[in-house]
């Protein structure tokens, strides 16, 4: 159902309310969204959610929220908590979604920068963190919970549960029901429909304001590019502060009509999967990645011939699979058959006990996926495409077309964007989906987006000589190494992170003559590994430092060695000396973003003494860090740490 | 009135023969905790082992003592029966520690399956004869009190005494003996004997040995009576009641469990059969247990059934 | 392995409640029943029906009567042949002394009078236990094979005790074909077997597993035992009842008590241990199981005899029958103590989840 | 769990294979088939076992004597161990073999009882040679039942002739006391209803003492009968029963003398293990007693046992039960040889055919001696209307090592007889609503 | 506890004595429970506080004494009576039925609502349907209450201690009781499920006003959570009332809690 794209008129379908009144009168009766409640899947209908977001939006009014006001949305993904969205939007407010699992200090900055007021947030743990920075933000007047469980106490000034505001907001609509009508005629397309704050890699968080018109034109091109009808299911379980999730979860939900659903509990997303089996599947890279590692280690476990079938299957799959899903001519019918016989037996009831069988589309972004583990998925079924964007961008800026899938690239420029590779190898965007501008921060505004409006992305990259774009790393960690080859830190980094056993990874070359890394292993797979090698070991620390780890750890960087000896470009930047670090790199040590990418600057600061003992041939380093527990208390880890050597290959001359 | 006695006497007499095969379920349920169901079967199979090869051994040896013969077959039964317990507590018991009573129940019932169709396919399944001298011709007694006098049959007076003392040597065996001693400690709680150090597959094979030379005992006694046959099994059956009469637990229970539904058996026959037909004698037996178990839910001697909450 | 949950995902809890709640195994099932109805009629010759199926069919339903009991309940009964008995006996002198009464409305009846019988001999259950009841229960199965062959009228003084059955007809459908009898055996045991399972997902059904489990916390959440247990003897005993009349008239045609004697209660009680305790298809696999192996190894064992060149007696055959099937009893109780269900129940598990281990 | 896959295919396999092995039957021109239902285990065993063994060495015989005008004899065993519903099933499974059987001998009451239903359904005769119903020798109702050469009436009748002519006339009965022992069974309740005629007619008084199966514990019984001291003693008994009461009445020193077996308590494992202990003891016997001397006892020793073709143990050729089991055999053979003449020699014969055959069956003294049965049987004569075709008995006494006939002829008498079997008659056709064979339809 | 108003006596023993045999596990005990209170018993392993509790609940009958509920007179209270009278209780070693799933052993706790006879059942369709689903959605909430929504469907046998313990205390609360009897609820816990249990009783006592009478062992959980104390030592009573009389009480010192306190 192809959205139609008439002009300025007042009732033209050009900002997120109107499109929700036009679903409510079109498609009344569809579901538009489902919550896992109470052991089964609550359903509400368009005209149910139209009716609700009108009711929360006069209650918004009724306690004086404004037009320009900032609504911030903290928690997990819950109905009510989208529906706010829409309510601001109404009364042409800005949603700020923030995420759900930063700790209240880090909600200090942003609650302050988006001069907040108003904030609907999830349940009492949440409210107990905004209620303990309330001090700190002196615009905070209005906090309301979704979840009254355990609030019968609370009588702090400006905290009310969502029912009261809702109950208000319904008197309030009777008694003047053209007051959203009216609303919503003065929501203008260019006004600002969401604010994201950028997870900052680089210095101080900025909010990203994306307005209706950018957002609704890169949903657009997303839903009619893959042809996503109004019929889609998907499941909504990622971060509501992050691009990915605003633009499939909310934006293309609402441009194609198709249906949300919130899973039960952050524990039981896995089983909420498989009972949905979503036809329109979004993830970054890393759950792929250990998706991949619990199949890897569960069939371990499995009987004897199922792991032989398994490992059969998965040679057929690996030969021919992706080009059957491409259909590629030139498979020989043997092998259609053997796929065939391998999708009855292992790939069919794999993608059900995955819950990926009804996929029509998957997406992955927010970081460059390794191409094994594209091809992985690809072949066994999984429609699998790369989408290269970043938050300013609203995410879509390349689209990989069905067919034409290439395992190292993010493919071609999306319909109405134009893509540019400066000199210096930065890659630039321009279009219709850029963001407006970083609220109240015009100096970081100007900063990124020149003076022709191309936006500098900071990522390295190049086309390849059918046109498709190739991302090599974050523009500022691209470095050179001392005989001037080009060091992409993240290619190697995804090439090691294929291995089941290696979590993550941190290459340093820039300026240096050879490449070294830090290698953290996986607690779960090499656990397992050890186990059932009767390998004793009492934790992380001890495992990370058991020689027989090391040697496993070796392997896998000699792989990567090999593969990258075949490529001429970076065959120079094989890894030379790599240690294994005493324990897992982790966002509240703010050694990784709140999604996981590696912080380099930061951890070169951290680690320096590390850096220094690879590069100056010493073979052991004794190191002792910081640790911040779960619960809030620091501890310190301290280990000695054995340096290797790793068996390089001499550069292969392949065709490029 | 001399009538009355002649029906209580044999009543009697009957009752010692079930308490001989209720002493064989109590056996193994006081050292195991199994209600044997297959120890009909093991006194069928003891009896045509004793009967074929009382048979079988003159014909070997050419020698027609007949003493020596049953004195011979004896022995060989005696090791059949062995050799039969030790089976069944390697193949079968020994897997089934731990579970509970029905699935055990159900267990002895597949050996005595297994026992009446093996013994058969070697012993065959004629009617054969147990001659150990048994002296069949019964004698009047005290003439001089009753006019007609009281027929007690000698061979029924014999075997009482061979069961009054098996069952004498069986509590000395229970109480006095150190492998008693443990018989009991295993029957109390198997996981605390073990726990001490007694060898539980080893006792085990000892209790069902027991139980098996009682299976024999009984065997030859029914047998000389009423010649060895397959239909011999139904009579651990009749034991049934005598054991729940005088309790699962307790050997003295089973002696005087078995003489009251022998007497209750035979007076309700022919004092109250031919009012209703006849017939009545097996499930009479069973009323009069029920009745009892009513009133005493854990039978004549066994210990009170406590349950902890 | 041949499992594709995704997507199937319940909005209600009646569709999480039903009796098979996911849709493939929903199409299995039907797809059997239709088989059942259809297929087999037309592919089956006589003998099969009369030898194999009928009686399976009658058992089956016995042996849910007898698993309803022992497996839900927990109560040990070696009277189920009594039961039987009961029924039948009920059956036939309804259907002689009231002229005109339909077969099946007779064959109800019987069952509703082995109910009242069963209650009355399940009564002990309220103060013994385990072992102590099975032994309660033999009594019952001693008395009635006493009664059926000494009081007269219930086997309307024929002087021989045997009893027999005119035709059966249900509403002008005279049933005596070997085809006639399979299909309204198999309508019988379908609809009881839809009642039993709705019976044991129900509040009833929760209420026996509590006793079976554990009496004393079924009985401080409100269960009362009497209650439960009667309940359970009653409907076991009304299936058992149904089961009877049914082997009655349309499995022998004629009968006398021996065919429902105490061998009958061991070869029930065999079926539900076998076949899997407290599981509906538990009884379903314990009638096929010992319906048709005694057959299969009297067909068989000559076969193989003559193989090794060995005359095989057809005495030999019924003696190795028995060796046989006690073994194979004790076989499984050490094997799988919940039987061939848990087996059937296991191995759909790990189709769920294949290819990951169960 | 290697063990339970095994378990999973191995019953698979057994259900999928027990389908196919029912085989459609092979049709072959000039054999004949004779199911044998038959029983070698469990408690009846003894006397089941020389029972078969007679009826197949018989059948043998036949084969080895040429047939019947050429046609070769098969047959097939069945273990039915005396249950009704294995019978049934043997039944059923037999039925259809080899072109269908020509008639069947179930050799239990009850199993009689259930095929009586399904004889007319499958029109296959049922030969009940001194057992089954009595009152099925009424052939007009009872069309496809055969008791013949006896039947229990007939036994309880002869045996109360015996009892008046050792008193020395029937009015001496008056004021006697008989007490029946009987197997608690339909086999066992059979004569009750004459015994209890004889007994009006006569002034005796009869007491009953049923004995449950299997019989072994009767001490209750014996113990009641020395209680009332009855003059005669009648045990209807069978299997383990019998040896049980002969020991039981050796216990309570009841004369065995006064004992009197039926036919089918009258044989050698009945008494062999109580040895001289059943000294005394009489039975009747049907018409034949133990023959070793007999003619054809002799032929089949020369020409089955000595070529090692027998079937059962050389020593047990010529006992009581080994020719009854014979005597069967030969009357079925004679039944087809009777069939042949009218449907054509040398042809198979289907089961209606052998019912005609059955019911008129002429085998005057010289047709049984030169089947070798000279001084074993008298003149078998059988009309469409009386399946029994003869009423002789005699009674033999074990003397504790053989038998040996103790009295001459009797023949049942048919003014006691024929009322009750009409009237009994009677009343089962008007249960089942039959209506009673005219007298052309037995010409068909 | 503060905004929770407390009623009057809901439950009255009077001199209750309890023997088994020769053994006296209860001397002459008399103590009130109020309405919307959490009532307290502590005590030396075999003081008498499990009996105690069996006594309330049905399951031991005393030889002498009375129990008051709610000014009904229950001179020989049996189980069944119990807990038609909106009694339910807990076990201090697991009492779960084994052969059923987590949501089967709850809804036997509704067994005392369910109206529907044996026939509506057997027919499924129509009153045992609407009955069965309506008591589902009541279990639904008990178990969004727990925390217990990713077992609902595992065999009760598979699941570690502290979640048993859950799931009995699920089923207690299906019966929807006036007054829950808790034997010794955080035996065996450890940190966090204890803290956790702790919150469930709280809000058990707070949200639904069931009156809570708690047996346990930690001093810390008792004397927190708990209105009133009584405090039991080889068979008798030693002492009653708050945590903090409890606390200064001599006697309860001595006997309980060591010398210096």
């Amino acid at each position: 159902m192809a959205v139609s794209q008439s002009g300025r008129g007042p009732n033209s379908l050009d900002t997120f309310p109107r499109l929700l009144l036009n679903h409510a009168a079109t498609r009344g009766d569809r579901p538009a969204t489902r919550e896992k409640y109470l052991g089964i899947w609550q359903t509400w209908s368009w005209s149910q959610v139209a009716e609700e977001v009108r009711a929360i939006a006069c209650g918004l009014a009724e306690l004086g929220f404004k037009r320009g006001d900032n609504l911030a949305i903290v928690g997990d993904n819950r109905p009510r908590l989208y529906w706010a969205m829409c309510a601001a939007q109404m009364l042409g407010g800005v949603p700020v979604p923030m995420y759900q699992d930063a700790v209240a200090a880090e909600m200090v900055f942003v609650l302050t920068d988006g001069e907040i007021r108003f904030a609907v947030v999830e349940d009492q743990e949440q409210v107990d963190k905004l209620l303990e920075v309330k001090a700190q933000c002196a615009n905070l007047q209005h906090i309301l919970y979704d979840d009254p469980r355990g609030m019968r106490h609370y009588t702090q000034p400006g905290l009310q549960g969502l029912d009261e505001v809702i109950a208000m907001g319904r008197i309030h609509d009777k008694n003047q029901p053209d007051f959203i009508p009216g609303e919503i005629a003065k929501g203008r397309t260019e006004d600002i429909a969401v604010m994201l704050y950028t997870s900052g890699t680089t210095g101080k968080p900025k909010g990203v304001c994306q307005t209706h018109e950018t957002f609704i034109a890169a949903a657009q091109s997303g839903v009619g590019f893959d042809h996503l009808t109004d019929q889609e299911d998907i499941l909504s379980y990622l971060p509501m502060a992050w691009v990915g999730d605003h633009l499939f979860s909310y934006a293309q939900a609402m441009v194609a009509g198709f249906t949300i659903n919130c899973p039960e509990s952050g524990d039981t997303v896995m089983t909420d999967l498989r009972e949905i089996g979503p036809t329109y599947y979004f993830a970054p890279p890393r759950v792929f990645e250990n998706l991949l590692t619990t199949v890897m280690i569960r069939m371990e476990d499995a009987s004897a011939m199922k792991r032989s079938m398994f490992h059969y299957f998965m040679a057929v799959a690996k030969r021919c699979g992706s080009d059957i899903l491409d259909q590629k001519p030139g498979v020989s019918t043997m092998d259609r058959l053997l796929y065939a016989l391998g999708n009855l037996l292992i790939y069919g009831p794999l993608r059900n006990v995955l819950g990926m069988s009804r996929i029509r589309v998957a997406y992955t972004a927010g970081a460059a996926i390794g191409p094994d583990l594209f091809r992985f998925y690809r072949s066994i079924g999984v429609n699998l495409k790369q989408l290269y964007g970043a938050t300013e961008t609203c995410a879509a800026v390349c689209l990989q077309p069905d067919r034409e899938i290439k395992f190292d690239s993010v493919g071609k420029p999306a319909p109405g964007v134009e893509v540019r590779i400066s000199d210096g190898g930065e890659v630039l965007v321009r279009g219709k989906l850029l963001l407006k501008e970083y609220y109240k921060r015009p100096d970081a505004t100007a900063e990124v987006i020149d003076a022709e409006g191309w936006f500098h992305t900071g990522d390295a990259g190049f086309f390849d000589e059918d046109g498709r774009l190739k991302i090599i790393d974050r523009a500022k960690d691209v470095g050179k190494l001392s005989n001037g080859a080009i060091f992409a830190p993240n290619y190697i980094e995804n090439k090691l992170k294929f291995f089941p056993h290696i979590k993550e990874a941190v290459c340093f070359g820039h300026d240096r003559d050879m490449v070294c890394a830090f290698v953290n292993i996986d607690m779960g797979a090499v656990g397992n590994w050890a186990e059932r090698r009767g390998l004793p070991y009492s934790g992380y620390t001890d495992l990370a430092g058991k020689k027989e780890v090391l040697d496993l750890v070796r392997e896998c960087v000699e792989q990567v060695n090999a593969d990258l000896s075949h490529d001429a470009m970076v065959a120079e930047t094989q890894i030379h000396r790599f240690l294994v670090l005493h324990k897992e790199l982790d966002p509240d040590d703010d050694e990784l973003t709140r999604t996981r990418k590696v912080r380099r600057g930061f951890i070169s600061e951290k680690y320096a003494v590390l850096i220094d003992a690879l590069y100056s041939g010493k073979t052991s380093q004794f190191i002792e860090t910081q640790v911040k527990f779960e619960d809030g208390r620091t501890g310190k880890v301290a280990a000695d740490l054995a340096i290797l050597e790793v068996k390089t290959f001499p550069t292969m001359k392949k065709a490029a | 009135m001399a009538f009355f006695l002649e029906t209580l006497l044999g009543g009697l007499m009957s009752g010692m023969l079930y308490s001989l095969v209720a002493l064989g379920f109590v056996l193994i349920f006081k050292a195991s905790g199994v209600f044997n169901f297959a120890q009909g079967a093991m006194v069928l199979f003891a009896a045509l082992a004793m009967a074929r090869f009382s048979e079988w051994i003159p014909a070997w040896l050419g020698m027609d003592n007949l003493f020596m013969a049953n004195v011979l077959a004896f022995a060989v039964s005696v090791a059949i029966m062995f050799v039969v317990a030790w089976l069944i507590e390697r193949l079968a018991l020994r897997y089934l520690v731990n579970q509970e009573g029905a699935t055990l129940l159900m267990a002895t019932l597949g050996i005595a399956y297994v026992l009446d169709g093996f013994g058969q396919t070697i012993f065959g399944s004629d009617i054969y004869k147990i001659d150990v001298g048994m002296p069949k011709e019964p004698v009047m007694m005290l003439e001089s009190v009753f006019e007609g006098g009281i027929l007690i049959n000698k061979e029924d007076f014999i075997a009482a005494l061979i069961a009054a003392l098996l069952v004498i040597s069986l509590s000395v065996f229970f109480q006095k003996t150190a492998t008693g001693r443990a018989l009991r400690a295993v029957a109390a709680d198997h996981q605390a004997a073990q726990s001490i150090g007694i060898p539980l597959g080893r006792i085990w094979v000892i209790v069902w040995c027991v139980a098996g030379i009682t299976a024999l005992v009984a065997g030859i006694i029914w047998g000389s009576k009423l010649g060895v046959q397959f239909s011999l099994t139904t009579i651990a059956l009749r034991a049934l009641p005598v054991v729940i009469l005088g309790g699962l637990t307790s050997v003295p229970g089973a002696i005087i469990g078995g003489l009251i539904i022998g007497v209750g058996e035979k007076l309700s026959e022919v004092y109250l059969g031919p009012y209703v037909g006849g017939g009545i004698e097996i499930w009479f037996a069973y009323m009069l247990a029920l009745v009892f178990l009513l009133f005493r839910p854990q039978g004549l001697f066994g210990e009170k059934i406590i349950d902890r909450v | 392995m041949f499992y594709r949950e995704n997507g199937q995902f319940k909005t209600s809890y009646k569709a999480d409640q039903q009796v098979f709640a996911i849709p493939q195994d929903r199409w299995a099932i039907l797809a059997l029943v239709v088989f059942a109805f259809v297929g087999i009629p037309l592919l089956v010759d006589e003998y099969l029906f009369r030898a194999i199926l009928v009686p399976f069919l009658i058992l089956s339903l016995a042996a849910l009567g007898v698993n309803i009991l022992v497996g839900y309940c927990g109560q040990i009964t070696l009277g189920a042949g009594a039961s039987m008995a009961v029924g039948a006996y009920a059956a036939y002198n309804f259907l002689i002394r009231v002229d005109g009464m339909p077969a099946l409305a007779a064959i109800l009846l019987g069952g509703l009078v082995a109910a009242a019988a069963g209650i009355v001999f399940g009564a002990p259950s309220l103060r013994v236990r385990g072992l102590y009841l099975a032994v309660a229960t033999l009594a019952a199965q001693f008395f009635w094979d006493w009664a059926f062959l000494r009081i007269k009228w219930f086997t309307n003084n024929s002087s021989s005790g045997s009893v027999s059955v005119a035709d059966i007809n249900l509403l002008g459908w005279t049933i005596n074909s070997p085809t006639d009898k399979y299909l309204f055996c198999l309508g019988i045991l379908v609809a009881f077997s839809l009642m039993a399972k709705n019976l044991v997902r129900g509040n009833m059904g929760r209420q026996w597993m509590a006793i079976r489990d554990m009496d004393v916390a079924a009985t401080v959440i409100g269960i009362r035992p009497m209650y439960a247990k009667l309940t359970a003897f009653a409907v076991s005993s009304f299936y058992l009842g149904v089961a009877g009349a049914l082997w009655g008239m349309v499995n022998l045609g004629s009968w006398e008590p021996a065919a429902f004697s105490i061998d009958r209660s061991l070869q029930l009680l065999f079926m539900v241990i076998i076949g899997g305790m407290g599981a509906i298809s538990g009884s379903f696999f314990g009638a096929a199981f010992i319906v048709i192996l005694p057959i299969f190894l009297n067909q068989m064992l000559p076969l193989v005899g003559s193989l090794f060149g060995l005359e095989v007696s057809i005495a030999l055959v019924s003696h190795v029958e028995f060796i046989i099937f006690g073994s194979l009893i004790v076989f499984f109780l050490i094997v799988e103590p919940h039987g061939i269900a848990r087996l059937w129940a296991t191995g759909r598990e790990k189709l769920r989840l294949w290819p990951f281990p169960h | 769990m290697k063990l339970r896959k095994l378990v999973v295919t191995a019953s698979l396999a057994a259900i999928g294979l027990s389908a196919a092995l029912t085989a459609p039957a092979t049709f072959a021109a000039e054999e004949q088939f004779f199911p044998v239902l038959a029983y070698r285990t469990g408690a009846y065993a003894p006397n089941g076992t020389p029972w078969a063994n007679g009826y197949v060495d018989y059948l043998k015989l036949t084969n080895a004597r040429g047939g019947v005008n050429g046609v070769k004899l098969i047959w097939e065993e069945c273990e039915t161990g005396y249950a009704t519903d294995r019978g049934v099933e043997c039944y059923e499974r037999l039925k259809g073999k080899h072109g269908g059987a020509t008639v069947v001998q179930p050799l239990s009451t009850g199993i009689t009882f259930a095929l009586t239903e399904k004889a007319p359904v499958d029109k296959i005769p049922v030969i009940t040679a001194g057992y089954g119903r009595s009152e099925s020798q009424d052939g007009s109702v009872f069309g496809w039942n055969f008791p013949l050469v006896g039947t229990y009436w007939m036994g309880a009748d002869v045996l109360v002739q015996h009892i008046a002519k050792k008193e020395g006339g029937f009015d001496k009965l008056k004021g006697k006391k008989i007490a029946l022992v009987y197997h608690d069974s339909p086999y066992g309740k059979e004569p009750i209803a004459l015994l209890q005629e004889r007994a009006k007619m006569h002034g005796f008084e009869l007491s009953l003492l049923p004995v449950a199966h299997p019989g072994v514990e009767q001490k209750a019984t014996w113990l009641q009968i020395r209680q009332h001291k009855p003059d005669y003693v009648f045990l209807w008994g069978w299997g383990v029963m019998n040896s049980t009461s002969l020991k039981e009445a050796q216990a309570t020193g009841y004369p065995r003398e006064k004992m009197y077996g039926i036919w089918w308590a009258g044989a050698e494992p009945d008494v062999k293990d109580v040895g001289d202990g059943a000294k005394g003891y009489n039975a009747l016997a049907m018409q034949h007693g133990a023959e070793p001397g007999s003619k054809v006892v002799k032929e089949i020793l020369e020409k089955l046992h000595a070529k090692g073709q027998g079937t059962g143990p050389k020593e047990e050729v010529g006992q009581v039960l080994y020719m009854r089991g014979l005597i069967s055999a030969m009357l079925a053979v004679e039944g087809m040889r009777a069939a042949q003449e009218r449907f054509g020699k040398g042809k198979r014969i289907t089961g209606e055919q052998m019912r005609w055959g059955l019911e008129h069956l002429n085998l005057d003294q010289k047709a049984l001696d030169n089947l070798g049965l000279a001084g074993v049987m008298r003149p078998v004569q059988t009309s469409c209307l009386d399946h029994m075709g003869s009423a002789w008995a005699r009674v033999h006494t074990w003397d504790g090592k053989k038998w040996n006939f103790t009295s001459d002829w009797y023949q049942g008498d048919e003014k006691v007889l024929r009322p009750m079997v009409i009237s009994a008659a009677g009343k089962y056709a008007e249960e089942k609503k039959i209506v009673r064979r005219t007298a052309e339809d037995c010409k068909k | 506890m503060s905004g929770r108003k407390i009623g009057e006596v809901i439950l009255d023993l009077k001199n209750i004595s309890l023997s088994f045999g020769g053994v006296k596990a209860l001397q002459d005990i008399s103590f009130n429970v109020l309405e919307h209170e959490v009532r307290a018993i502590i005590g030396h392993n075999g003081a008498g506080k499990s009996s105690m509790l069996n006594v309330i609940n049905g399951v031991y009958r005393p030889q002498q004494g009375d129990i008051i509920l709610r000014g009904k007179h229950h001179t020989n209270m049996d189980s069944y009576g119990a807990a038609n009278a909106g009694l339910a209780r807990t076990f201090q070693n697991i009492a779960l039925f084994k052969g059923m799933s987590v949501l089967d052993n709850i809804m036997t706790g509704r067994n005392l609502k369910m109206k529907a006879n044996m026939l509506q059942q057997a027919v499924w369709f129509g009153a045992a349907q609407r009955e069965e689903l309506e008591h589902r959605a009541k279990v639904e909430e008990i178990i969004d209450f727990l925390e217990i929504q990713h077992i609902r469907k595992t065999p009760v046998g598979r699941l570690p201690y502290g979640l048993q313990k859950r799931v009995d205390l699920a089923r207690a609360l299906a019966m929807e009781p006036q007054i829950l009897l808790l034997d010794e609820p955080m035996a065996g816990m450890n940190v966090e499920e204890k803290q956790d249990m702790c919150r469930f009783i709280l809000d058990v006592n707070d949200q639904f006003g069931t009156t809570v009478v708690l047996i346990e062992h930690d001093m810390g959980v008792v004397m927190d959570i708990s209105d009133r104390v009584v405090v039991l030592d080889y068979g008798k009573k030693i002492g009653d009332g708050t945590p903090d009389e409890v606390r200064a009480n001599p006697d309860v010192i001595s006997a309980y809690l060591g010398a210096s306190h």
